[in-house]
């Protein structure tokens, strides 16, 4: 059923009885040429990916919960290409262009709204710093504005600007960033999956990987065996726990990243704008929830809750840049668990062992990737050849010394 | 007819009114009122409108769960949206504006959207709104932003004051109704150091409003009696007004004081609201239960009421909910609250008990309709009638007032914070939490208990359990175990049949229709429903629509609610307001200051002042006639290679080492040797992280044989020092070297430029003539006549002939002093970190511009300093990568423009000459830039590819975001004095 | 050779002086800046055993001049001043089982104290002060909100605090901000 | 993780006080242990769901270095020692 204007309307004077499910709940087939472990956002692009664009979709997206329960639906809905090196960059802005084209191409409004997204800086050197980023940034085309103090006052005086600690000097703007509504993303790519033929299977957790030969035949998993052409690792914070069950070490930590809700309040902040002299973020949904969020809590965790320093950490910075804030009340924080990768970049490659292939170590900044890493992760394996775009993110590329390290603080997961 | 406070009865103070205002429009309460109770006492019962459908809504409960009741308070600054009026102790002056309307409460042209409805169910806008792609943002979404939200936030800030505590005790209680004043009682006699916090602004829970006698005493005078015994116990604080708000790990607890939220005239010396972060050894949750909804046609209509809230504004604060009130019930507590309007001289038309079997032994005046249904409320801003399905027939009564029970839900959402997962139980009708975790009991109704006799036995019992589990060995249970006689009913989710909208989720207008909806769209788990319809994510965070809706989508999906399972609970219970998460550290204060030992003598001496992580350094120093920054710091750096300078340098990092293997563990964290480094001598060091990139860089003096004295780079002081502890500590524990950071103790003082020795040999006792302190001497000295011994180092980042001088923190001043004096004849000038950066850039030496965590010491042209005769240090091993070793590495070069005349910035990008810009023909970057007054041009540092092979290139500096492209020409990084002819001088 | 008085600037020679806050409820905090004199950084060698009888004879031999604080670690403070030959001439007293750091300047010492100073404290530390957990004499560096300090227990209503200088007056800043609630006299000594 | 780790030296104090650095699991290996092995140690993570030993720097307190060992799903602390007084064998395996 096509989603339109109309559609709604003809229904609604039937009495919405005629909705159909937004995608099925099949028994899983014994074997599939691909089987994708992970429901969430770039399990689900890679499954509707590999369909609508590659062919295949003799698929199965496999998800031990419901889908979209991971980081999908637990980020703060930013979107943005405001990268530095050259293995990042071009990336991000291939998603951000699908970003750009999605709702039509899955037809589901998942509300991308490019607001703009500014980076403020406090001194000098992180002035430098964003001059290099911003023209990295022109150099391939994305849009990139170096703003200084009264342009971002004018758009932003409610910053504090007069009694802060660190004065804001001015900020690196993204204007096509912003922000998309994280849930819809997940089930608009179920739905353009499931209607081209993809079976996605939730409830069904894996419980192990079998091999013959050294090469992958399948997963058994709570809904038995089911056998696969190629496995997809697309779990994001459990990729660990998955590889071990082939024993394979990855360079990844799973960590707590903590985020925020406010309660609903009219417009209050259009653009996403990030605090540079302290962890903290913000934007507004159009629900009117201040969406906010800091650093990592720093450890590694499974556990999907964080801790309360790091809130208050957040809540502090928060206040530090919109003094405003004071007296806005936080309705909610949760916690999703991020795949730190040892240098802050992500994984797509194939694997020292046949048919298995990896997508991970997307740190705490999967959402905004989800398109272009579900596109280039089902030309990996339709094509078994990685794609030119995310050519740069190989598994071994730390043995060889090859790593993407925007923040330059090296192989300490927390410091990225 | 609608609500009125009647002429006597209730916990109010009649002989003190509160003056208020609403909406402008002045009315008057009582001390002992809440805003919600008050607004009652004025007859205002529409006091909101809903989030989607503006539908009108009055108050619904007495509490926490408020859905409807939101309004905004206070005025400016102190401006609060969303705030329940239910939990807003009345103050005078108080002023209290409705939300979500336009143009009033009363006429809302938003309420248009109620007519729209069926075209606005569960997730309509993922389905349109798609066409044309470029309407989203332009049209489409400010619409719906400006039609969505609540309250309006102020953007002015906040003129009060917060604080955040901490708090130990053997025992925290969080709720002071029965089970928790027992669970108090109890472990406050067994000496324990007890905690007990409440919400509510007079601690009580539901004792307050009960109008039964508790084991033969009234239940006011066993709450008074309970809490003057508390009262007396030097071992038990009770914190009224403050919410526990969140469990975390090792049983932290996180609670907020509501300090001064009950005036309108705010003490300055106090915080409005104070955070609580509580270390309890033990705690016991005694949050008690939530009153359910029930799910029938018009159940927002204002006058709809939850029949324990009403029955709590009825006893506290005399609230006669109207003239005529129906009551709905499917569960006892119907019958307590129409009991006590009988007892109020009030009129109950009916009793419309949803039951067939468990139907109470009714006494008083009204009928009893057992088995029958309230199906449709009537009315628009007011309840007008009451549609009852009674015998298979309809009949409509007529009231004013409906009170509605559904049975209890207990509170477990603290139990929920770390982990554990509710269990349905089909014998309490209740998702319930594991009763014991490590460190948290949960007691009374929370725990799914039933009558007060039995709360409070409950309390007592368990918090007797906890502490002796703790020690407490003479702990008595304050109360003793009774029989719980109370019923638990069949949950009824909804009433069949209903024409109006029954509402799930008051607040984000959640219908039943579109739960339904979600379960036929495949949305039916309950997180994925919850998103789809937004049910539970309003502020009350579900606490009256959660259970509602899984018995909605249990039936819908023909399951059991276990099988349904819940939403996660996650902090915070309540809402919380940033300021109190923020405390004291805000503005100024957002972070501490850190103050060189210098500072007041920069700034007598006219420095300007720029933050460099915590510390405030000195950045130039303007003299009269200077216009500009770059004036003064050509004019410090002229004068410093002319004449000499004086530089505050105590910001870097300083760190004592002793220890007899002290050498060796330093040649092991530096790439470069030390061991050998003879005393006396100051030498540069290179130090690398593991995976082989610099780290920092700094100089090392050996002061002894085994003393050394480390300086690092301001910004890295503390992560070096926390460094060579781990390698000291974890990585080789078997040597001897212990550290202490010194980087307050001394003022460091940079005194450079080619008079420099001639002005310090004025202070210095000993002979530092070069032969007697060549380049990179360290010792310590006698100044000033042997006045005070300092250190002194000849090393120089301005490539002048250059000491650092460090003298005791205290005489850094004098001493700073002193040497102004000594060199005025010499035309001595301070100068900033302005300066000296222009004097490292012309001399080639890097900072963490350059040390940027991505580059190697052969980057850097470093390549000699990597030791390979030693057989470890920290990088070694993995500096022979194939990426590390590649040929293209970006390495450093200067850069200047062709043209004197031209500029270029810092973060611009190299390309070669008449390349097209694009990512692939970037060759590297400007790292470091200023203007050289010794050259007359901008200079620069640069990271481009195959560096040094291309001195002499020509090409274009790239700068698009200032549309800055500047011909320049790649050369040494060493712009001036490449002899070091100076620096030897 | 320049001659000249070697002036001692104060640590707290910029901080608030004067009594703030409420008006006199009997709880007033005292803070005080206390004499900058010496202050013993003693760290012990590897595997140099107990200590705890060594350490003292560098002290002055007041109440809590020594102060641990860590293993193998202590803070030895006295009101007067060394110079750094007196401190070198301490160091044979440790038997080469130990280092010496000179803090003098580097650490600067507040007290604090009055009915409510526990309550006080507690508005930034994490450690529990109350008397049972923490007696007279006892020492902890912890943090006081965003700093680091040393707090060792004077008194039952007194504390004193050791805090890196370049901080110093940040800390005292606060001090006094969490102190307002009960009135406070800050004596800095000016 | 906990809100408060129970400092070998210094009692319970809360995470401000702390620095985390990561797995303590894995020894440094001698220098000629080969590229393998150092690649193993500096990039590659256990990252165990369960039982974990972590490195914490207790920063703002008695500075030692400690090896916190916890539950990576739960947050429970097992024990917490100091990293001075592991033996090389506790270390982690040597390579």
């Amino acid at each position: 059923m096509r989603y339109s204007a109309f559609s709604v309307f003809l229904n609604a004077l039937r009495g919405n009885k005629d909705w159909k499910p937004a995608w099925r709940s099949p028994v899983p087939k014994n074997h599939y040429d691909v089987v994708i472990i992970g429901g969430g956002g770039h399990g689900l692009a890679t499954a509707y990916y590999l369909a609508k664009e590659f062919g295949v979709t003799n698929v199965a997206v496999l998800e031990k919960g419901y889908i979209g329960s991971g980081n999908v639906g637990r980020n703060t809905t930013i979107i943005r290409s405001n990268y530095l090196l050259q293995g990042n960059n071009p990336f991000y802005e291939l998603s951000m262009k699908l970003w750009e084209g999605l709702e039509q191409d899955f037809n589901f409004n998942a509300m991308v709204s490019q607001r703009g997204v500014l980076n403020l800086y406090h001194s000098d050197a992180q002035r430098d710093a964003y001059t290099r980023r911003g023209n990295a940034m022109r150099l391939h085309g994305v849009d990139a504005d170096l703003l200084d103090r009264n342009t971002v006052r004018q758009m932003l005086p409610f910053l504090d600007f007069d009694n802060a600690r660190f004065p804001i000097q001015g900020a690196l703007m993204q204007k096509r960033g912003g922000t998309v509504r994280h849930d819809a993303v997940a089930w608009g790519y179920a739905r353009g999956a499931d209607s081209r033929g993809v079976d996605i299977i939730q409830n069904c957790e894996v419980t192990g990987i079998r091999r013959e030969n050294g090469r992958v035949v399948g997963v058994e998993t709570s809904q038995g065996f089911i056998g696969c052409g190629k496995l997809a690792l697309a779990a994001a914070g459990n990729s660990t726990v998955v590889a071990d069950m082939v024993d394979m070490k990855l360079p990844i930590e799973s960590h707590v990243l903590q985020a925020f809700v406010s309660e609903g309040l009219k417009p209050f902040i259009d653009n996403v704008v990030t605090f540079g002299a302290g962890h903290f973020y913000v934007s507004q949904s159009d629900k009117g929830g201040l969406v906010f969020g800091g650093d990592i809590d720093g450890y590694n965790s499974y556990a999907q809750r964080g801790n309360l320093a790091t809130v208050e950490h957040v809540a502090e910075a928060g206040v530090a840049m919109i003094p405003a804030l004071s007296r806005v009340r936080v309705l909610r924080s949760w916690g999703g668990v991020m795949d730190m990768s040892m240098d802050g970049s992500p994984i797509i490659d194939r694997t020292p062992i046949d048919n298995l292939y990896l997508n991970a170590g997307w740190c705490y900044g999967g959402f905004k990737a989800t398109p272009a890493s579900g596109f280039c992760y089902a030309h990996l394996i339709a094509k078994n050849e990685p794609h030119e775009t995310g050519r740069a993110f190989r598994l071994d590329r730390f043995a060889r010394g090859r790593m993407i390290d925007e923040k330059g603080v090296g192989s300490q997961p927390n410091l990225h | 007819m609608s609500s009125y406070r009647l002429p006597k009865g209730g916990r109010i103070d009649r002989a003190r009114p509160l003056n208020f205002t609403f909406d402008g429009k002045p009315m008057q309460g009582l001390a002992g009122d809440t805003l919600a109770s008050a607004l009652l006492a004025n007859g205002r019962q529409l006091v909101g409108r809903s989030f989607k459908y503006h539908r009108p809504r009055g108050i619904l409960t007495a509490g926490a769960a408020e859905p409807n009741a939101l309004v905004t308070i206070g005025e400016g600054g102190r401006t609060e949206a969303n705030t329940r009026a239910t939990l807003v102790e009345l103050y005078s002056g108080l002023t209290a504006k409705s939300q979500n309307r336009w143009p009033s409460v009363d006429f809302d042209l938003g309420a248009v959207n109620s007519l729209l409805s069926p075209f606005l169910g569960a997730g309509f806008y993922y389905k349109t709104f798609m066409w044309p792609a470029a309407f989203w943002e332009k049209v489409y979404e400010p619409i719906i932003r400006k039609a969505a939200g609540l309250g309006r936030a102020t953007y002015e800030p906040d003129p009060d004051a917060y604080e955040k505590c901490w708090a130990h005790c053997d025992l925290l209680v969080i709720g002071a109704g029965p089970s928790g004043l027992a669970a108090a009682l109890t472990a406050g006699r067994a000496g324990a150091r007890v905690i007990l916090a409440d919400e509510g602004f007079e601690p009580g829970g539901s004792l307050l409003s009960e109008t039964a006698t508790v084991g033969g005493k009234s239940a006011a005078d066993l709450l008074a009696k309970t809490l003057a015994e508390l009262a007396d116990m030097p071992n038990v604080r009770i914190f009224s007004r403050t919410t526990v708000f969140g469990w975390y790990d090792g049983n932290v607890f996180g609670a907020v004081e509501s300090v001064q939220k009950n005036t309108a005239t705010v003490d300055p010396n106090r915080p409005v609201e104070r955070i609580w972060r509580i270390a309890a050894k033990q705690a016991i949750l005694a949050s008690g239960a939530e009153e359910r909804p029930l799910v029938f046609g018009g159940n927002d209509i204002p006058g709809v009421m939850m029949a324990g809230a009403m029955r709590s504004y009825l006893n506290r604060q005399a609230i006669a909910p109207g003239k005529n009130t129906v009551v709905f019930t499917n569960d006892e507590s119907g019958y307590q609250t129409a009991t006590d309007l009988e007892a109020a001289g009030l009129e109950v038309a009916a009793i419309v008990d949803a039951r067939a079997d468990g139907v109470s032994s009714w006494s008083g005046r009204a009928p009893v309709f057992p088995a029958a249904l309230v199906q449709d409320a009537k009315g628009g801003k007011a309840l007008t009638s009451v549609t009852v399905l009674k015998g298979g027939a309809l009949v409509t009564i007529h009231a004013d007032a409906l009170a509605m029970s559904g049975g209890w839900s207990p509170i477990i959402h603290l139990a929920c914070h770390r982990g554990a997962k509710p269990v349905w139980s089909d014998a309490k009708a209740a998702f319930l939490a594991p009763e014991i975790q490590e460190g948290l009991t949960i007691a009374g109704a929370a725990a799914g208990v039933g009558s007060i006799e039995t709360c409070l036995a409950d309390g007592a019992g368990k918090a007797a359990s906890a502490l002796k589990a703790l020690g407490f060995s003479n702990a008595t249970a304050a109360f003793v175990p009774v029989a719980d006689t109370a019923t638990v009913s069949k949950p009824l989710w909804r009433v069949h049949g209903s024409k109006g909208k029954a509402f799930v989720d008051y607040q984000n207008d959640v219908h039943l229709k579109d739960l339904g909806l979600a379960v036929a769209e495949g949305y039916g788990h309950v997180e994925l429903a919850k998103r789809y319809t937004t049910n539970g994510m309003a502020t009350d965070q579900g606490k009256l629509s959660n259970i509602n809706a899984i018995g909605i989508l249990a039936e819908a999906r023909k399951v059991s609610p276990a099988d349904v399972g819940t939403t996660t609970f996650r902090p915070f219970y309540t809402p919380l307001s940033f300021g109190a998460l923020t405390g004291a550290s805000k503005g100024k204060h957002f972070q501490p200051v850190r103050k060189s030992p210098l500072h007041d003598w920069a700034k007598k001496n006219g420095a300007v002042f720029v933050e460099t992580g915590l510390w405030y350094r000195s950045s130039w120093f303007p003299q009269a006639g200077e216009t500009t920054w770059r004036e003064s710091v050509d004019r410090e750096v002229l004068n410093v290679r002319k004449n000499a300078g004086i530089c505050d340098v105590s910001t870097l990092g300083k760190i004592e080492i002793f220890g007899k293997d002290a050498a060796e563990f330093l040649n092991r964290v530096y790439c470069n040797a030390f061991l050998k480094l003879p005393v006396g001598k100051a030498r540069y060091g290179l130090m690398l992280r593991e995976d082989g990139m610099i780290y920092d860089d700094g100089t090392t003096s050996r002061l002894g044989e085994t003393h050394f004295f480390m300086t690092t780079t301001t910004a890295y002081a503390a992560g070096v020092m926390n460094h060579l502890e781990f390698c000291a500590q974890a990585l080789w524990p078997e040597l001897d070297v212990q550290f202490a950071s010194s980087t307050d103790q001394w003022a460091q003082i940079a005194v450079a430029g080619p008079k420099s020795r001639l002005i310090l040999q004025a202070l210095v006792d000993e002979d530092i003539s070069d032969a007697a302190f060549p380049f990179l001497g360290a010792k310590e000295v006698s100044l000033c006549g042997g006045k005070l011994t300092g250190r002194l180092f000849r090393i120089s980042f301005s490539g002048e002939l250059a000491y650092e001088l460090a003298v005791p923190a205290g005489y850094g001043e004098a001493i700073a002093d002193a040497i102004m004096e000594a060199g005025k004849p010499h035309g001595i000038c301070p100068y900033g970190v302005e300066a000296l950066g222009v004097m490292r850039i012309e001399k080639g030496h890097v900072t963490h511009s350059e040390i940027n965590g991505t580059v190697i010491p052969s980057d850097l042209g470093f390549a000699k300093m990597v030791s390979t005769a030693k057989p470890d240090f920290i990088g070694k091993a993995m500096l022979l990568r194939e990426g590390l070793t590649a040929e293209d590495r970006l390495s450093l070069v200067g850069v200047k423009p062709l043209d004197p005349a031209t500029t270029f910035k810092t973060g611009s990008h190299i390309l070669s000459e008449g390349a097209v810009p694009s990512l692939e023909n970037d060759q590297g970057y400007v790292s470091s830039s200023c203007y050289s007054p010794n050259l007359g041009s901008t200079i620069g540092l640069a990271l481009v590819k195959h560096g040094p092979k291309r001195h002499g290139e020509h090409v274009t500096v790239w700068n698009d975001l200032k549309n800055e492209y500047t011909k320049a020409v790649l050369c040494s990084p060493v712009f001036f004095d490449p002899e070091n002819g100076k620096l030897h001088g | 050779m320049v001659d000249f008085a070697l002036h001692h600037r104060p640590a707290l020679a910029d901080a608030k002086s004067g009594s703030f806050g409420a008006p006199s409820t009997g709880k007033r905090i005292t803070l005080a800046a206390l004499p900058e004199g010496h202050v013993l950084q003693v760290l012990a060698a590897r595997e140099s055993g107990d200590l705890q009888s060594l350490i003292p004879r560098i002290g002055d031999g007041t109440h809590h001049a020594v102060r641990p604080y860590g293993p193998g670690q202590w803070f030895v403070i006295g009101d007067a001043p060394l110079s750094a030959a007196e401190i070198f001439a301490k160091t044979p007293l440790l038997d080469g089982k130990a280092s010496i750091s000179d803090q003098g300047h580097g650490r600067v010492r507040i007290g604090i104290s009055g009915w409510a100073v526990e309550t006080v404290l507690a508005k930034g530390t994490a450690v529990d002060l109350a008397i049972s957990n923490f007696p007279v004499g006892h020492s902890a560096m912890t943090l006081i909100g965003h700093i680091s300090a040393l707090i060792t227990r004077a008194g039952t209503e007194s504390f004193e605090l050791l805090v890196l200088r370049g901080f110093a007056e940040s800390l005292w800043d606060e001090l006094v901000q969490m102190s307002l609630e009960f009135g406070v006299d800050a004596h800095t000594g000016k | 993780m906990a809100s408060l780790i129970a400092c070998p030296h210094c009692g319970p104090r809360p995470k401000e006080e702390f620095t985390v650095r990561g797995d303590a699991g894995i020894a440094r290996p001698v220098p000629d242990a080969g590229e393998d092995a150092w690649y193993a140690y500096v990039y590659l993570r256990d990252n165990p769901r369960g039982r974990h030993k972590e490195h914490w720097h207790h920063t703002s307190g008695c500075r030692r270095w400690l090896v916190v060992e916890r539950d990576t799903m739960t947050h429970a602390i097992y024990a917490v020692s100091d990293a001075g007084t592991q033996d090389a064998s506790t270390r982690g395996e040597t390579a």
